[in-house]
């Protein structure tokens, strides 16, 4: 096991697939030449040549047809969004395209396609460059939709994606880039569609992902010294949602806070609660919490977006009020 | 070129002709649902192109797409059974009318959202670039369709990387009620090509004769490493945009103007003026289509609905 | 009170409203000569003449872009997108302008201005033209996003969303326009952001909006015939959420089904489902129950589609399983 | 020309240099967050532009702001104030750097969704077409916007409805680290004008004089009826694409052949050597622009933050 940062990990997986399968290449704005704007392909363009790693215009919409096409032919193109927020530029490619060829057109279509790009709020980027509008895209039946909160899950995430036959928007987090975690030495894939259990506890059930699994896992540091145990399950995708071991969770600690970056009005929390109401019913100890970004665009000014942004007390806090 | 294939271009014209007469038929009688957008007057289109391709040459066009599925091959009976949703269909009749393809033919579909599938064929060129094909990716579209954005982000990006990509523009004078030049600040779309320092033509679309043959040339000269070209095919669409247009849009005159360049008409003249084939000949190909597309009705009629299972296959493959 | 139907509602509440202001314009495509696609524009071009009725080329961004920027001269246009599907071209002219430019400014700009556009699956049109995606553009502050299920809501809502000075998406219903009900004669408004109950009941609570409000009806109608009085709460808008009659409704049946034309996950009905349990946790006499579209792109074939979107008995046999 | 606005032009120029200059030891300080993209090097484009507009012309331009900013006539210290997130600064700090606007000058936005404000002029011009005003609309842009569907869209728009816009392409060479060939079909940002029929031009941008002449003649054309123009300004960015770039994608030495060609030197060089005005003169100008920068950044240092209830203030105007 190494300890390395959540970019060196998504890096690697890239770079590894890169290796073995020459059918692999990346499409983006800035891959190339400058290394990606949060360096995840630096050294790529050297190494791999103009034919595999190409830079593109910006075009967000062709970026991501042109991925969808080339995955046609049978490659698999890994195109890279250089941020969710410039999703919405390509947002019918995404869910009109390649959510719905293969449905449409009767299983002839096959869309080995990755979708790399960044959510997140947190630098002072203001409203149209913060967002975490993650659950938007997994409202659409058809894509698959990943958003790793560890350098482990991220390169075992990415690696399958890359060799999965469905179209998959890969949702990496601008401010986990750095963050350290212990990664396999050998290679390993993780399945798409699971969600996993990262801290046992027997108090309360934490339902998170992304980034907001860091903030978790501080929030039960701090409890864990008050002897409060809380279980966190990251859901790693939203699409397709695996709820079993949040259930599985739930039956045993009755109790659930919901953490989520994005806004909550129609967020991931909302269909995570509903779910564990729908299914786990009888187990309900105390109304389940949901914490999650406030309902305005996210301003420049740090302290006003911070304020916007869940904070590790807030899931503290929220923890002992479903206690 | 030799008899067989100036034969083979008369069937294919008539047979779209005629499909397309018996969907308006069996969408009178509520058999077809949805949108219904027929390919009447513009036959001369899509026979001419496809004619040129190498079945290697990559298709794919808009929802308007009849006429390039019998071209490319997919028997009549195939493209009815979709537009009835049956099982047999192209598309398993999850697609319809306006979503058929046949990857086995090289045909990437009939595509719904205007100017979407642009994109998606700098995509299919890509691919065949990467892979070191000669291949060249036709792609189709109407002129309405020149006014959205990922026609520019495709076409500036094909040139960028030079992709053996054949954009064709049906100008067919109107996007569904709107003329081209009320919507278009270039009335000749070939015009477009020139932001992209882009090769581009611009061809009679009611001669099939012609429209083949410029084919021919622009994709010998792409596929010998010349680069996209833009070619503009004029022609006409006889019926409503799709089946309901009020069409208060055009004068009945200006119709019948264009009625009297019917292309099916222009080219059998020109098959029996050249004496390249009798009118018996063509009277014999007529019928024979008119029994494909019979028969056609009656296979698609008697098909099968999807089982309900299939609602919730072909989503994803894994 | 004369009864009209849907189209005729939100074609009087244009025309009225452009009569009475200057400043009132629409433009879309289609919306002009031809008298838009589902004939609700039909005979302005006449009399307003093109200065007013714009009929514009086929770029979804540009006409929301352009809207915005007319707005902001002070102007109230009225776009037109001809189905909610098409929305997606627009996606970041809706979410990350419109949605934020007020904000983002500090409260400079001021959007007078609304997005008509059309919801709903059912007619065959296959997977990209049948989408019910209201849910997704519900999730951006900033916006406001009015769905009215009758006439004279939809005539009230829409003058008033026309009069108001921020931006509204308004969705109508495909299948709805020809439907008829009763129409004030007066003129009227009708206050964004109001939750309204259609039908008063004691035993069951259906939470709606848009189309399925007329399901829910038809299927009131048959638990009334057993005898079970359902109430029906329409939320009319998903932008503010009015949640109180919701909750106001619950409080007294202690029963929900909400149902929702759009697929099931992360819409509406999480949100909602969510909600009550977070603010009427102790009124909960059972599960609550989601009704919505089936996990798939909606297929061209009439009964696989039929299968797909939400039936009157589905909503009948839940109300039940509630009780 | 008078003299007074030979040295205004100076005076903005110098002033838009110094507040980069602050600015980007502001960011290093981290009293600055977010991204900081400077204008140094471009600095005669807009200052040449603005000073041929009217007041009721509008203004749009992309996040690369701050010298519209100046240039529009906001004071250096509410542009600083609001790069430092305060509630004094022209977007009571909730936009910050990407985000400079001010409605009282008719200035209407810095915007960073690339290529998204253009469609959003296309109405501006629209307002004013449809109110009977003779305003044009001068919207700005990169070369990378270029490349979007958005520009095609409003180019595209702006001719068919004939409306009052100048479009101006900065082409200082790159998008981020994409050097416009890498990017673009056509070298010359220009020529894209063919495709909407276009009026166009092509400025050096490194001139404010020329700028200004050839915008005064562009904006009466265009304010006489004559449609949207698009002009191409040649100009060049001395930094970074923002703080932090590693610019791997060009050399130093391209950077320093452009430096000799500063927009404020040849400005200064030609005041001096036509004698309009002396050395003293200008040192003069460049002292009360650093007069005005250091007050700025005291004022913008000692504003107070935005009130926590701020962050749900301006939402919706109801
Ligand atoms: C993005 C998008 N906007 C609008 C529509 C609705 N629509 C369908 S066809 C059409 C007209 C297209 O005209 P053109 O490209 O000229 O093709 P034609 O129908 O003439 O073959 C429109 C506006 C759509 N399908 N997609
Ligand atoms: C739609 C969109 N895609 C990508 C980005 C990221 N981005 C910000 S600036 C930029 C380069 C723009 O280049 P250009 O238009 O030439 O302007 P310049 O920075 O040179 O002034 C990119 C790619 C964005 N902001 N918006
Ligand atoms: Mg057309
Ligand atoms: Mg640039």
């Amino acid at each position: 096991m190494a300890r390395i940062t959540y970019r060196e990990a998504i890096s690697k997986a890239l770079w590894e697939e890169m290796e073995r399968d020459p059918s692999v290449f990346i499409l983006g704005e800035e891959v190339g030449v400058w290394g990606g704007t949060y360096a995840v392909t630096r050294g790529f363009y050297d190494h791999f040549g103009p034919k595999r790693v190409l830079d593109t215009p910006i075009a967000e919409a062709t970026i991501v047809g042109a991925a969808i096409g080339a995955a046609l032919t049978g490659l698999r193109p890994v195109a890279e969004l250089m941020t969710i927020n410039f999703a919405f530029a390509a947002m019918d490619h995404i869910v009109n395209q390649a959510a719905k060829l293969r449905y449409m057109f009767g299983g002839q279509f096959t869309l080995p396609l990755v979708i790399r790009t960044v959510s997140g709020g947190g630098r002072q980027l203001a409203a149209t460059h913060s967002q975490t509008p993650d659950v938007v895209f997994a409202h659409f039946p058809g894509l698959k939709v990943v958003a790793p909160g560890t350098p482990e899950d991220a390169k075992g995430l990415l690696k399958a994606a890359i060799r999965s036959n469905d179209p998959i928007l890969f949702i990496e987090h601008a401010t986990l880039y750095p963050v350290r975690g212990e990664v396999p030495d050998e290679e390993y894939l993780i399945p798409i569609g699971k969600s996993k259990v990262q801290r046992p506890g027997r108090d309360v059930t934490i339902v998170t992902y992304s980034k907001m699994l860091e903030l978790s896992m501080k929030a039960a540091e701090q409890l864990a010294e008050e002897g409060i145990e809380v279980e966190i399950v990251d859901l790693r995708s939203l699409r397709p949602l695996d709820i079993e071991p949040v259930i599985q969770s739930f039956k045993k600690t009755n109790r659930a806070v919901i953490v989520e970056e994005g806004w909550r009005s129609y967020g991931v929390g909302a269909e995570v609660a509903a779910r564990l109401y729908e299914e786990a019913f009888d187990y309900v100890d105390a109304p389940i919490r949901r914490i999650a970004q406030k309902e305005t665009p996210l301003p420049y000014n740090r302290t006003l977006e911070q304020m916007a942004l869940p904070q590790v007390e807030e899931i503290v806090r929220a923890v002992k009020e479903v206690l | 070129m030799d008899k067989q294939l100036y034969l083979d271009l008369y069937y294919q014209m008539v047979l779209i002709r005629l499909v397309e007469e018996a969907s308006a038929q069996l969408y009178q009688q509520g058999k077809i649902g949805g949108f219904l957008h027929l390919y009447i007057g513009q036959e001369a289109v899509s026979t001419g192109i496809i004619s040129a391709r190498q079945p290697k040459d990559r298709v794919i066009t808009a929802y308007r797409d009849h006429g390039v599925a019998i071209n490319v091959g997919i028997p009549a009976k195939l493209v009815l059974a979709e537009l009835l949703g049956k099982a047999t269909g192209v598309s398993k009749g999850k697609g319809g009318s306006m979503h058929l393809a046949d990857v086995k033919r090289n045909f990437w579909g009939g595509h719904a959202i205007v100017g979407a599938h642009l994109p998606i064929a700098v995509g299919l060129a890509l691919g065949d670039q990467y892979q070191g094909s000669d291949a060249v990716t036709i792609c189709m579209f109407g002129d309405g369709a020149t006014n959205i954005g990922f026609f520019h982000e495709a076409l500036n990006l094909s040139k960028v990387w030079n992709l053996p990509v054949l954009w064709v523009c049906e100008n067919n004078q109107y996007g569904m009620g709107t003329a081209v030049e009320r919507a278009s600040a270039v009335k000749e779309i070939r015009q477009k090509a020139l932001g992209y320092n882009m090769p581009n033509s611009r061809v009679n679309g009611m001669d099939v004769l012609e429209v083949r043959q410029a084919t021919l040339e622009v994709l010998d000269q792409i596929r010998a490493g010349g680069g996209p070209h833009l070619m503009e095919v004029v022609t006409y669409r006889y019926r409503g945009h799709s089946m309901g247009d009020p069409e208060r849009y055009r004068q009945a005159e200006e119709v019948k103007r264009w009625q009297e360049n019917d292309p099916i008409g222009i080219y059998r003249r020109h098959l029996e003026t050249r004496s390249i084939a009798t009118p018996e000949e063509l009277d014999e190909v007529e019928r024979r289509a008119e029994q494909e597309v019979t028969e056609a009705v009656r296979f698609a009629e008697e098909s099968p609905e999807p089982p309900p299972e299939a609602l919730f296959e072909d989503i994803y493959a894994e």
